[in-house]
């Protein structure tokens, strides 16, 4: 299966990439991450559990366990500053 | 309800205007600008830009908006907020409560900013004269978020 | 500091551009409007004369937005209060105070509005279909007063 | 000695006048309101303590036992309702 993910603000640019559509057997957030931080020493610093970052599933905050679907768009960013 | 994500700039005088259009047991209106200023953590800003996560941004702020008319007697709400590049000065951000009583437009109008700037997706890049830099999250933010969550509907300060 | 009691309109566009002139420290307006609405202890309202002490009203009105300057981070106040004549969807009353933080600025106009209205000597005649009356004081607006008293500068809801 | 006495809305009405210049003895606040219910039952049945009015002495919110001399402007009036 295929799923969607945004990267926006400071995580956009350490990433490199604003989105990107990747192959993901289902799973959880938390299993999401894990890949990720597996891509090498930038993913595995910007997403370690000691970081500050925020997880939406179809533009809803999620937490590690949240369940993770085909097509679903995921976003990956850091605590929010606007207002 | 009016709730908007734009990168124009928005008059204050005509969002009141229209809030109250068609309201008339509006007695308050409550409302809040919010500006770019000229220093943030001690430093000297110039300008921002703000980025946005568009799919999500509006619904955040519906869903605000919501709980703010939940719990108070609310008779209508606008939010807009900018994104893109801003300059010193600039509008960010408008929130205007309509109510019958201004206790209510008041609350509403501070708890949708305080929920605002802890939950809507946006960003900010300030260029200082030390370079660019992202904004980081405020845990006094936080604290006034928090500060709604135990408090009862009309209470003491 | 602007403080003025006038018979004319205001326009709030106008008065929050010239409050915000000058200040680059501001980072949030609160403002408030208060309107002639519709219903009043459930009669319903047409129109309202305005009456005031003349030598007394922006005098209190100074005194309320010092003390409130003194309580709070503030850059600048404009109060407008109107008097005379005034029908269904007037504009009655404006605050808008401007401060580097938002909360300051919340604060402060809530304050400014709670005096205001247990301090300042205004008095409103309704006209209804009842015929004319004139406004009785609300014991909620002077515990609104009162619950700014005991609380520290900066505190939980 | 002379003083200015203003009243305002309701209680306006019911003496009839805006305001007025009275002879007034040094005293205080108490003393006049204590000759201003002399006047008749409608002075006495508005200004009774039971009521609920308020008196400024120089446009300053004042008590009974606030001192007035000569050439004071004395305002009575109902509770504030403006805003």
């Amino acid at each position: 299966m295929n799923i969607k993910v945004l990267y926006f603000a400071r995580l956009r640019e350490k990433f490199g990439r604003a989105e990107e559509s990747m192959p993901f057997s289902a799973g959880t957030v938390g299993a999401l991450l894990e890949l990720l931080r597996n891509r090498g020493p930038v993913w595995s610093e910007q997403l370690s559990a000691d970081r500050n970052y925020r997880v939406a599933v179809n533009q809803v905050l999620a937490d590690a366990s949240t369940p993770i679907k085909a097509g679903d768009e995921i976003a990956i960013f850091p605590p929010v500053t606007g207002g | 309800m009016k709730i908007t994500v734009q990168e124009t700039d928005f008059d204050a005088a005509t969002e009141i205007a229209e809030l109250r259009a068609n309201h008339s047991r509006t007695g308050a209106i409550a409302s809040f600008i919010g500006l770019v200023r000229d220093h943030n953590d001690g430093d000297a800003v110039t300008a921002m830009t703000l980025e946005h996560y568009p799919a999500m941004s509006a619904k955040v702020l519906h869903d605000i908006v919501e709980q703010a008319m939940q719990r108070w007697q609310i008779e209508d709400v606008t939010v807009i907020h900018r994104t893109g590049r801003l300059v010193l000065g600039d509008q960010i951000v408008f929130v205007a409560v309509a109510a019958a009583h201004r206790h209510d437009a008041f609350l509403a109008c501070e708890l949708i900013m305080d929920f605002l700037k802890t939950a809507a997706p946006f960003w900010k890049k300030e260029q200082t004269a030390q370079g660019e830099r992202w904004v980081e999250s405020r845990a006094t933010d936080e604290d006034a978020r928090l500060s709604w969550l135990d408090s009862s509907d009309i209470s003491a300060r």
